[in-house]
């Protein structure tokens, strides 16, 4: 983006591209976050509408009512900012904040198709659950700084909950890394490309198990029913954010529902294909040439101009536009499962919250994750094996930007026999198409051993 | 009816303690002396054959004409009477208790006139006092915490006796 | 931006012991024992700081600690987890016994 | 600070111990049924204490009673259980027949029938709807009030008020039914079958509901007779006891030749009546009791409920019956200054939430000497202090939402 | 849109100053500040910005797990232990004049200590150049999962005994901490709990001890059979049907 800037400009590396660059792509995800705000809560109207025999909003802006949520935003920001008199003010003001750049710094390392990345990280699974696991100080603070006692309740509730709940959570993600080999979420999805066999949720049993847990954990993690016990109307009054109105108030919601959705675009890209569609359209159209997409990451595209422009072609661009539109309908796709449950059962008890976290949840995690161990160890048939369905695996690895040269692929092939010896986990890693794969996994961890 | 055994039963364990019995009224209804009103509720709970175990209702009934033209015609004098209306799950009967009180006890006006509270035979009893305390001014000895229930706790005045009269002002709320 | 000039390891260390300094003061004055156990976190975070900053290969890439560092930092992150919790349960223990959080009347050992 | 009796399992053993506070759940919260404020005394999530504050929206009905005629009253009974209007006005109707004697005829007899068992429809679907929101669920809410607006579409058009209907009066009711109504109410009966299924679905067999109300706020048979409860309240703790069975001559009278149960579990076998409930033809059993659920408790307050509503049907289904079997006179109204004779009546009926009972003192005046409302709910409620000690705070709302309270009838 | 990677010299002093700044900034908040609860806040800020800082030296992997595990748990552990004890006396509590003359003294000479040490070596004053690649390479967490199962990727190449046996890596530390971690947790779990009652701790919970009681108290007298007339079967009839019919 930078360089493109440059180039548009005519001026060299400068920081007012990458500006411009980090600008827009902060924008870009604010739009996901508002936008998509607005859009999940006129979304859960229709829904619930729906779901109670009711139509919801009809009128504003036109047909079914989609701009309600747009005239509710206009009249809460119009609302009085109420703080009450016992509340910690400076707590109390900028609680709603937190959370709402929490779950908006999250999107940072979300990748919406390979390549569409507002900061691409080798870590980005844990750094979307740990950016995640920082809501909990919005409701914590919000509901200690209310000075109120409902507010107190809903807040003790929500960080015994969320806490607990992190546990299994990371266990259940722990588990598409591991098979994956690692942390990377562009790589994690690249390597589910192809038919939805390849999808890691139908990889083993174990791994379904795993998704399953994984979305439980989830909608336990954003707070939703029936585990929104920090916001139990009928118990709490509203929880955390009772002494809110107003602008702060909706803050919360929008917080609420954007780390709804990123739950559910990460179960998609863990477990779900990401931004490849069950069936490759793009690569059957020949749109995504596969010597493209190993490569056709961000930090590649960076190497040099020349490359960048050279994958910047229209075809990469509707296959991205193709990604982030399958990302995108399969984050709503979740969204509206969590609606759907909401409006459907009816609000569990705290310590039956906690149970289930603990006698259910973390178990059920455990043996998903020491069972798809195993099933990767003993290379048992995947679920792609099974219906003989051509593989793809497209690892970018860190030492994509190394390996350019020939002589770097040479010691590198120099490398993957000295360390032969050396078993890890990824040994018995899956068989790969040499054609489409850049590198492979194991080798090129240790890749910069060899060099030395 | 087989009231008529109760009403024997009760008149040999009690004597003196019942009062009157009419068997006319719609509700067959017995009157009984506020010194013995708790033994008797615990024996019509407790009575083989009767099992008086619901409390239904607890009602006090002012009986105090204020028009003076009409007070000269009315045959009785003025007083209260507790009523209490009693059934039985187990055996399906139903009975009503009376307990005849003055207006104000010693008729020291503003001396609430005292009945034995049933609280400890009828759970239930519980409410029904201090709703009735509440409302007509009735002091049930005996009670666990007699206290106001509907009205607020620093109300004035017992609004269903008939010579209540609104006051004019409730924390600067217009009464009338 | 251009403050200090490109930054060196030298700059890292600076807030490490900026970070140690302000942790064990804190853990010096503040009475509540919460309040001493956020200095304790403080003071970990800036012994931290330095092995990230020896550790890291971006700012020295000759004679840096290489992994050793980020190794050591992720023990000591974990290690202060497990003292927190330690010794968040004996805070809680203390304030059931003692109905208060304020260190100085934990004298009981006093002769 | 929880005391230290050793033996005395109300005082749970705590994971951390915090201090003890006093919150104020009402008047102004979501799930007390209007304006009941209970203190709670509790110590984190566990309550050791609740005391219920009652008269947020007393009027002093009875006061008002002794100023009016008897049928001028019949309104201030509507706004008493406003969930139950037309129960209310038959109670009040009764005990006003049964002071000047006055005997109904049988068309009138089957029209309160056909009434007050659709009254008791609509309040069950409420009070199943709000327990669901109780317990965080909305959409049972709105299927029940969907169903509910079906029942005031029909009592609309018999009496054209849709809350507080004031219809049956004393001598009968204020109109015949229109013409063509009981099709529309046969019609009713027939779509309202198949809903109740989805009502099961939605709450009564759902794993999340039965955890939630499945042994919780457990109150055995002598409690229950002891705090006067009554209705779904006492029958759900295992009484065998219905006024429309054991009531009054004067009451029970009006079901006779009526075929229907009283459902209560029996506390030996604790099975239900067996559903006598058709549905498409089959005969649909009723759903099974879950394993958690203990006699007495919410899950059966609720089911109590549930299953009471298929017997309304039932009942209206043959009372439509008898009612277009018969004709002549449904039931005039009596006058509107009806003399009331110098002698006093005590009645209860068999309302939705339990026995509501009316008591009245005539002085020969056509203005009753004293009136007195002997409340259902106001009983109900009485048990929530005893029934709420050492619980969750989750639970509150589960315990009174399952006593069906009506803040309308408790402060009168 | 790979930002620190190319633009290296800009960004990395603009987000060093940034989150230097915050991070000291904040922990000079929660030194100053009286109220535990804001303390905790700010530290919770304070700490967030040091994981900015591990970001910004190229460890990824340890940025991720400081904001998972240190301000994502720990912290909330910590708030919530505030919240529980945070009652009205101790939100606030004063210093002691002469504890903060005593502390800024010996902290102030230590900071001197500190820093000169910080800026004695001229190797560590240095900034020294780096490749794009070096900076990717640094980021990569798989040599640091390697290294804790025992396998030290970036030492292969040199040749000692402990690295040609695979022998460098920290698997034992790893196991040693996880095993503390768990004797910790427990222990911490034991120990924050009142011993005050053992009554409700068998299998059946005090809930259902709770209930139990309740019934064995209200039905010392209770003849249940009084009141539960037997069952009628299906489809009764009403009672007085069966009493006209006689």
């Amino acid at each position: 983006m930078a360089d493109f800037i440059d180039y548009l400009f005519g001026i060299d590396d400068s920081w007012f591209s990458y500006l411009v660059a980090a600008l827009v792509a902060a924008v870009l995800i604010l739009h996901v976050v508002a936008v998509g705000a607005l859009l999940f809560i006129w979304m859960e109207r229709k829904i619930s509408g729906r779901i109670q025999d009711r139509l919801g909003p009809t009128r504003v802006g036109g047909k079914f009512g989609w701009l309600q949520t747009l005239a509710d935003g206009i009249k809460l920001i119009a609302k009085e900012d109420i703080t009450p008199d016992l509340a910690d003010r400076f707590l109390f003001k900028i609680a709603p904040y937190i959370g709402l750049a929490a779950s908006y710094a999250a999107f940072i390392a979300l990748p919406f198709a390979d390549g569409v990345v507002g900061q691409h990280l080798n870590t980005a699974v844990f750094f979307v659950l740990a950016v995640l696991g920082l809501e909990v100080f919005s409701v914590i603070l919000a509901g200690y700084a209310s000075g109120s006692k409902w507010s107190l309740f809903g807040a003790m509730r929500e960080a015994a909950q969320v806490v607990s709940y992190e546990v299994p959570l990371g266990m259940c993600v722990v588990v598409p890394v591991m098979i994956c080999g690692t942390m990377n979420l562009t790589t994690i999805a690249n390597m589910q490309s192809g038919f939805f066999t390849n999808w890691l949720v139908f990889n083993d049993p174990f791994t379904f198990l795993t998704a399953i847990i994984y979305f439980t954990c989830a909608t336990a993690g954003v707070n939703r029913a029936p585990f929104d016990l920090a916001e139990a109307e009928s118990e709490l009054v509203a929880g955390f954010h009772t002494e809110y109105s107003g602008l702060r108030w909706s803050l919360f919601f929008m917080a609420e529902y954007s780390s709804m959705f990123i739950v559910s675009a990460l179960a998609s890209i863990l477990f779900f294909g990401g931004p490849h569609g069950p069936i490759p359209i793009a690569d059957i159209l020949g749109l995504l040439p596969t010597e493209n997409l190993g490569s056709g990451s961000a930090q590649a595209f960076n190497e040099n101009a020349d490359g960048f422009f050279a994958a910047m072609n229209v075809q990469v661009m509707i296959a991205r536009v193709l990604g982030v539109g399958n990302l995108i309908l399969k984050g709503v796709i979740g969204v509206t499962l969590m609606m759907w449950i909401r409006w459907s059962f009816p609000r569990l008890r705290i310590d039956q919250v906690m149970t289930m976290c603990l006698k259910y949840c973390v178990p059920l995690a455990a043996i998903g994750f020491i069972g798809a161990t195993a099933w990767q160890y003993l290379d048992l048939p995947t679920g792609n094996a099974l219906v003989d369905a051509p593989r793809y695996e497209h690892h970018e690895m860190w030492t994509d930007g190394l390996s350019k040269n020939e002589s770097d692929v040479e010691a590198e092939a120099e490398a993957v026999e000295s360390v032969e010896e050396v078993q890890t986990p990824h040994a018995n890693d899956k068989v790969t198409d040499a054609s489409s794969v850049t590198v492979k996994t194991v080798p090129v961890s240790v890749e910069k051993g060899g060099d030395q | 009816m087989s009231e008529i055994p109760l009403v024997s039963e009760l008149r040999e364990k009690f004597g003196e303690g019942i009062i009157d019995v009419n068997l006319e009224a719609i509700d067959e209804w017995v009157e009984v002396n506020p010194s013995v009103l708790v033994e008797v509720s615990q024996y019509l709970k407790e009575a083989e054959g009767f099992r008086f175990d619901m409390c239904n209702s607890i009602t006090v009934v002012d009986y105090l004409e204020t028009d003076p033209k009409k007070a000269a015609k009315v045959d009785w004098e003025p007083h209260m009477e507790v009523v209490y209306h009693l059934s039985s799950i187990a055996t399906k009967l139903t009975l009503v208790l009376k307990v005849k009180i003055p207006r104000w006890k010693n008729d020291v006006e503003g001396e609430l006139p005292t009945v034995p509270s049933v609280a400890g035979v009828w759970a239930t009893a519980d409410w029904h006092e201090r709703e009735a305390f509440d409302l007509s001014g009735v002091n049930f000895l005996g009670h666990p915490h007699l206290k106001r229930i509907l009205c607020p706790d620093d109300w004035e005045g017992y609004p269903l006796r008939k010579d209540y009269e609104m006051p004019l002002e409730y924390h600067g709320i217009r009464g009338r | 931006m251009l403050l200090i000039g490109t930054v060196s390891v030298s700059w890292y260390l600076a807030v490490g012991a900026v970070l140690f300094v302000l942790g064990a003061v804190c853990m010096a004055t503040k009475r509540n024992l919460l309040g001493v156990l956020m200095g304790v976190e403080l003071v970990l975070n800036g012994a931290n700081m330095n092995f990230i900053a020896f550790g890291s290969k971006v700012l020295r890439p000759e004679g840096s600690l290489g992994l050793d560092g980020q190794l050591i930092a992720l023990f000591v992150i974990v290690l202060a987890a497990a003292e927190a919790a330690v010794a968040l349960a004996i805070a809680l223990n203390f304030y059931n016994n003692h109905n208060t959080v304020d260190v100085d009347r934990a004298n009981e050992l006093n002769g | 600070m929880a005391t230290s009796k050793i033996d005395d399992p109300r005082v749970i053993e705590f994971d951390v111990r915090t201090d003890e506070m006093l919150i104020n759940m009402g008047p102004q919260h979501p799930s007390t049924h209007g304006v009941l404020r209970l203190v709670l005394r509790s110590d984190g999530e566990v309550v050791s204490d609740v005391e219920p504050h009652l008269g947020y929206l007393h009027r002093c009905a009875e006061k008002i009673g002794e100023n009016l005629t008897a049928r001028q009253w019949i309104p201030y009974t509507d706004r008493m259980d406003y969930l139950a209007a037309m129960n209310m006005n038959l109670g009040w109707s009764l005990v006003i027949e049964k002071l000047i004697e006055y005997d109904l005829p049988e068309r009138g007899r089957h029209l309160r029938v056909i009434i007050s068992e659709m009254g008791r429809i609509a309040s069950h679907l409420v009070a199943m709807g709000t327990y669901g929101l109780d317990l965080g669920s909305f959409t049972p809410f709105l299927y029940g009030f969907r169903e509910r607006e079906r029942i005031l579409n029909l009592f609309e058009e018999v009496c054209g008020a849709r809350l507080t209907y004031s219809y049956l009066t004393p001598g009968g009711a204020t109109a015949d039914l229109p013409s063509g109504w009981t099709d529309k109410c046969r019609e009713f009966l027939t779509q309202f079958k198949e809903v109740i299924p989805e009502l099961h679905t939605l709450l009564t067999t759902n794993s999340i509901f039965v955890s939630r109300t499945a042994g919780i706020g457990v109150m055995s048979a002598r409690m229950a007779i002891d705090y006067g409860c009554t209705g779904p309240v006492l029958r759900g703790s295992g009484v065998y006891h219905d006024l429309r069975f054991h009531g009054e001559e004067r009451y029970t009278e009006m079901y006779d030749g009526y075929v229907f149960d009283v459902i209560c579990a029996d506390p030996e076998t604790g099975k239900y009546p067996e559903s006598n409930y058709e549905f498409h033809g089959d005969k649909l059993d009723y759903p099974e009791i879950p394993r958690q659920a203990i006699l007495g408790d919410c899950w059966h307050r609720f089911y109590v409920r549930m299953l009471e509503v298929v017997q309304s049907v039932r009942l209206i289904e043959q009372a439509i019956e008898k009612y277009e079997a018969t004709s002549g006179d449904w039931g005039k109204p009596i006058k509107l200054i009806q003399k009331l004779p110098a002698k006093e009546a005590y009645m209860e009926t068999e309302a939705p939430r339990g026995q509501m009972g009316f008591y009245v003192v005539g002085n020969g005046d056509s203005i009753p000497w004293r009136v007195r409302a002997r409340s259902s709910s106001f009983c109900n409620l009485s048990v929530t202090a005893p029934l709420c000690q050492g619980i969750l705070l989750a639970d509150i709302p589960a315990i009174v939402g399952s006593l069906d309270v009506v803040m309308g009838e408790i402060d009168r | 849109m790979d930002l620190i990677a190319v633009a290296w010299p800009y960004w990395h002093q603009f987000f060093f100053v940034l989150f230097a700044a915050t991070a000291i900034g904040f922990g000079f908040g929660v030194l100053l500040s009286k109220n535990v609860v804001r303390m905790a806040f700010y530290l919770v800020l304070s700490l967030g910005s040091t994981a900015g800082l591990f970001f910004l030296a190229g460890a990824e992997f340890v940025g991720a797990m400081q904001l998972m595990i240190y301000v994502g748990g720990t912290m909330v552990l910590l708030i919530f232990g505030v919240m529980l004890t945070a009652q009205k006396d101790f939100i606030n509590m004063d210093t002691h004049t002469q504890d903060w003359i005593l502390a800024t003294i010996v902290g102030g000479s230590l900071l001197m200590v500190l820093l000169f040490g910080a800026f004695g070596s001229e190797d560590w004053k240095t900034p020294q150049d780096i490749t794009d690649a070096e900076v990717q390479a640094t980021k990569e967490a798989t040599p640091l999962g390697l290294a804790l199962t025992g396998i030290r990727v970036d030492t292969l190449g040199e040749s000692t005994d402990a690295v040609a046996e695979g022998k460098s890596g920290y698997l034992m530390p790893f196991i040693i901490v996880s095993i503390h971690l768990l004797v910790v947790l427990i222990g911490a779990a034991y120990m924050a709990r009142t011993k005050k009652l053992s009554h409700a701790t068998d299998d059946k919970s005090s809930r259902a001890k709770l209930m139990l009681f309740k019934m064995e108290h209200e039905e010392e007298q209770l003849e249940e059979e009084q009141y539960v007339v037997t069952h009628r079967a299906k489809s009764a009839l009403n009672p007085l049907d069966s009493e006209n019919e006689d």
